[in-house]
């Protein structure tokens, strides 16, 4: 499966491959193989080409890898994505904390909350369809709903503000 | 010798008071807040009482619930730790009354070195050289003015109250001088309920420089040489490390006579800190004294191996100190890392959850003191330090070296951590050669913040790859558990926090 | 210096290694077994490659599969720890010829001291004393009797070809003679693959003292005072300190020019032990040199600060030693309690499974060697030490305080451990005295175990209510995910471990 | 609930109460509260009157427990056990490792196993019904199966030798 892996600094463009207990990594970088075992909830030992790592997914933000004890920030972006910005739709866009906006034209199909609502960082706020998917969007902050600019079942064109929290 | 100690804190300085009490035969109390029910220093005491709430104001700073379950106890004395209670003045004399002994000075020396312009006031009647600047607190603003000129700008205006940078301003010139000391007032009023402020030379390149002091009931007054702690934020220490690379020999010697002229001239017993400014031209001044245990006390126990925790147990006793002057001999070097319960990548916001997994390290001249486990919660309650990573080696070099390792050895995940905004300091090549200022942290900050976030291809792939694997099995495990659920939404639609679809 | 070290081992004297190969800049390289694929030496190294199935014979034993790594990773130099190839002859010559640096003595003066008659041969020729005894193993035993005549019974039957206790026998008088070498050679037949055997005095109230010395390229040889290791159980070393409460100053320089000698007399390079018996009248006797890093090294690291892994590898890559005799200083006591998972209360037997919940010791004077880590299992496969527990302290006492409070702090459940164990040795009154031998475990077994296994009434009722709590939730948890199942069997029915119903 | 609480040494007798959160104990030693809270599975924090002790429930043996880092073995008498001993059966008995005999009359109802098996400790051996209920009863030694006395189906008397494991 092909993917992106993007940090502040750097772009690499991947595709993994599962191989048994192995996964293999091919980059422009090289060919690697990556042996990865659990060894505590979230957290792994991975030998990739022998080089040894332990490496701990953050349970609250999963773009946060912790590497030998060192933090890494970072964003992994499926096939589904990357057609996406092929087709020029720009999946990842910085906005102000709270302003949700449709990166995607699709249909809102249920919005969970309403005006005033209280909402915890990672709660769901609404389901948009888009490419014949649902997708679940979150809060990416916590606090209150100031505004909700769309209904259920109204399509959406990229761009549009749905909700904002303030 | 006592029988029974109670333990007034919690945390890492409770565990590390209850160690040395286990060492001496003594059995050991600990008082516990609603929160640290399950806390280390519960778990490791022989005896444990509920003192209150979670909020500190409602357990450990509350004075009656502690002397109440000290006497239900009989606990025959009372170790404050660090922070709390420790300088609290009525505490210490409400223990004497109680008829218990209090692990410290005496409640007058608490009193006189407490207050930073009595504190000043006091040590203008020794040889002990105190920073120029006024004698008292600021009352009227044009003779205030007069004195600040006087020095020679800039100037420094202080809380008399307080400490930890709140209510300090810099003052660059005699414009800005009246607005200035008008916000020292106001922000000093608020952290301490003191709006009493004074006015202080502002040193260059100066380096906080401290040394300790052990005081017996018998007037003996020794030091045991000097911490160099100049690696602040916030003005909070973050790195301390013993012997100092900035100081030589004979300015150690005279620094520690001044210290102990300090301690001898407000009757001083006990463990104690006396604090100074050093600055670029390598003249001393007297800033403030600890009269408690210091958080940093351990860099001076690995280069003298004395245990500073049971010299204290012993002067509270009566006991005269067990060695003299001539007879304190150091060794090597020594260095700390705090280390916090903070996130360096957000301005050092403080992080709270679970330990899901510690890996703490050790090995060869590697001590940590910590009050944290594998399972644990870390509550908002509390100061966020979860504890202290000491190495020593035989010298500098080699103790920067083991420092280095243990922090790459060092694992928590669950929470956010200093350990390596330290390892970013302990590697930055100004550290590595010397002799720092108190300046460092405001001159490489971003450099420091900088070699935290850098990462190369290799661990970015193997970070990239690994998150895969997490989500793939979590799909999977979800998958299994509730077909619907999974199908619903693409599972890497999660965005990057602040971002939205 | 190196770039790359392969440390070909496991477990904590891997990671002691590599803890100081990081502090050198040096990168480590592991190699580990099939069950060791998550093991802490693995997750420590920068470097980590498969040797083969989870029996050491097919894996950290098999040399072919070690040098195989080491050429594919590029390591310039091998360090074998202890045990395992640490003193195989042909492993260290194999090392060499593959262009690569041996972290150990020359493969001839492993042989000459890896063979107890050539190495007591090889003392005779210097002015070291041996135990009386034959100087080539029997072969006829009209002779050997004779000399046990000689000697005067009782007399000690050893193997040649190995050492921990197998092959030998105590022979009390001339009748018994025939049939305790016929014993002894069959079980050195069997162990060693080599039946051997040879005859020595056998030594009245004997203290088991060991020298480490430290030799370089350059023909320097330095030793680092002793460790008394008297404490041993089955003849295997459970509780080591520095220095020894049993010899003097005059004495203690007197075994250390003869360490110096014994290692001069093979040619030695690198870190080595020498150990000697010394009986109750003071008289010392060399009995055998281990040529390699031993297991309770840090007890000397600790009192002596010196770094025995830096200089081993700086010995290596052919600098000098970085200290002469004369600057050798000791400070304080140093003490080392091996915790092997075993259970005391079954005759020491391994003990394998999950580590449920781990809290290792800290603070002020503790160091822990291991390799453990919460949520690991214990396997079969390998020699059952968990790690090391160090404590140091200004004296004496104060080191058995802090080794006592230390133990009472370690908590490991999942699995049984000698911590206790350790603990009633350290508490026994003999021990705390001084000046105990190697029968100190044989005459006072009992007492141990009986400390062991003694509770007062307030631990038996913590214990069995805590033991109703337990059961009581696991009872109400399995009784609302399974009705029936939990109404068939009354839960209380489980009997203590040997009774039946 | 009334129990007993013996070691090789002692015999305490205790009635155990919950009260809330907390476990009340009235022994001819005197009252005990007790607070007992869970740190890690099979861990626990207990305060008894104030005094502090962590304590570990062996995954392996129940009967033996971790107190402050010492290990103690005990054995838990439920009122049942209790009754029987005063109707005058013993229901501890010291006996050979691997042999096990009835000590309490009572119906076989099923056997696990046949002659020549190996079994492991703490694997179940066969049903013995008594006093209208059904106890398992598991290997306390592992080993194999020497001696198989009785068959399904059979009543036993207080005694009879069941299994013996070698």
């Amino acid at each position: 499966m092909k993917f992106e892996i993007n940090s502040d600094e750097k772009s690499l463009q991947v595709d993994f491959q599962a191989n048994g207990e192995k996964l293999l990594i091919n980059a422009p970088e090289g060919s690697m193989s990556l042996d990865v075992v659990q060894i505590q909830a979230g957290v792994y030992s991975v030998l990739m080409n022998n080089r040894s790592f332990v490496i701990g997914v953050c349970p609250h933000h999963n773009d946060r890898v912790n590497v030998n004890g060192t933090p890494v920030v970072l964003e992994l972006l499926d096939a589904v994505h990357l057609h996406l910005r092929e087709l020029g739709w720009d999946t990842v866009h910085e906005l102000k904390a709270g302003l949700l906006s449709a990166q995607i034209p699709g249909l809102i199909t249920k919005i969970f909350h309403k005006i005033g609502d209280k909402v915890n960082e990672g709660e769901p706020l609404f389901l948009i369809e888009a490419m014949k998917m649902e997708n679940e969007i979150k809060a990416p902050v916590s606090g209150e709903i100031q505004r909700i600019s769309v209904k259920e079942g109204q399509t959406v064109e990229k761009g549009t503000i749905i909700i904002e929290i303030g | 010798m006592f029988k029974k100690i109670l333990v007034a804190n919690r945390g890492e300085i409770a565990l590390r008071v209850m160690r040395t009490c286990r060492e001496m035969g003594i059995e050991v109390v600990a008082v516990y807040s609603e929160a640290d029910r399950t806390a280390p220093h519960v778990l490791f005491a022989d005896e444990a009482y509920p003192i209150g709430a979670s909020p500190s104001s409602e357990s450990y700073l509350n004075f009656e619930n502690v002397l109440r379950v000290a006497r239900e106890c009989q606990a025959e004395a009372i170790h404050p730790g660090y922070g709390f209670l420790s300088e609290n003045t009525q505490f210490a004399q409400q223990v004497t009354h109680a008829g218990m002994v209090f692990i410290g000075p005496p409640a007058q020396a608490i009193k006189t070195m407490g207050d930073k312009t009595m504190a000043r006031q006091s040590m203008l009647k020794t040889n002990v050289p105190v920073v120029p600047g006024t004698e008292e607190a600021i009352i009227d603003l044009g003779d205030a003015l007069q004195i600040a000129k006087n020095i020679g700008f800039p100037v420094l205006i202080k809380a008399a109250g307080g400490g930890g940078g709140k209510g300090m301003r810099i003052v660059e010139s005699a414009e800005t001088f009246n607005e200035s000391v008008g916000k020292a007032q106001r922000e000093s009023q608020s952290a301490f309920g003191d709006g009493r402020v004074y006015i202080e030379k502002y040193l260059e390149e100066p380096h906080h420089i401290e040394f300790q002091i052990l005081a017996d009931t018998q007037g003996n007054i020794i030091h045991l040489n000097e911490r160099e702690c100049s690696i602040q934020r916030r003005y909070q220490k973050v790195i301390e490390e013993s012997p100092s690379p900035f100081i030589h020999a004979e300015l150690r010697a005279q620094m520690g006579l001044a210290a102990v002229e300090t301690a001898r001239s407000c009757n001083y017993v006990g463990a104690g800190t006396v604090e100074f400014l050093v600055d670029k031209h390598k003249q001393f001044y007297f800033l403030e004294m600890n009269t408690r245990l210091q958080v940093e006390h351990p860099v001076t126990e690995m280069v003298t191996g004395i245990d500073l925790v049971a010299e204290q147990i012993r002067i509270a006793f009566g006991r005269p100190l067990s060695i003299r002057q001539s007879e304190v001999k150091t060794s090597g070097h020594a260095i700390e890392c705090r280390i916090y319960a903070e996130d360096p990548t957000q301005d050092f916001s403080p992080s709270t959850g679970e330990i899901l997994m510690l890996q703490i390290p050790d090995g060869p001249g590697t001590r940590f003191d910590g009050a944290i486990r594998q399972g644990m919660k870390v509550t908002p309650y509390y100061d966020p330090m979860l504890g202290k990573l000491i190495c020593w080696a035989g010298d500098r070099e080699a103790a920067l070296n083991r420092c280095e390792r243990a922090l790459r050895e060092f694992y928590i995940s669950g929470i956010e951590t200093t350990i390596q905004f330290c390892r970013a300091v302990i590697k930055h090549p100004v550290f590595r050669k010397g002799p720092y200022d108190t300046h460092f942290y405001k001159q490489h900050k971003d450099e420091l913040h900088q070699s935290l976030s850098t990462s190369n291809e290799e661990v970015l792939l193997v970070a990239g790859a690994t998150l895969y694997h997490h989500k793939n099995r979590l799909n999977q495990s979800s998958k299994s558990s509730n077909q619907n659920k999974a199908q619903r939404s693409s599972w890497f639609t999660t965005q990057r926090g602040r971002e939205g679809l």
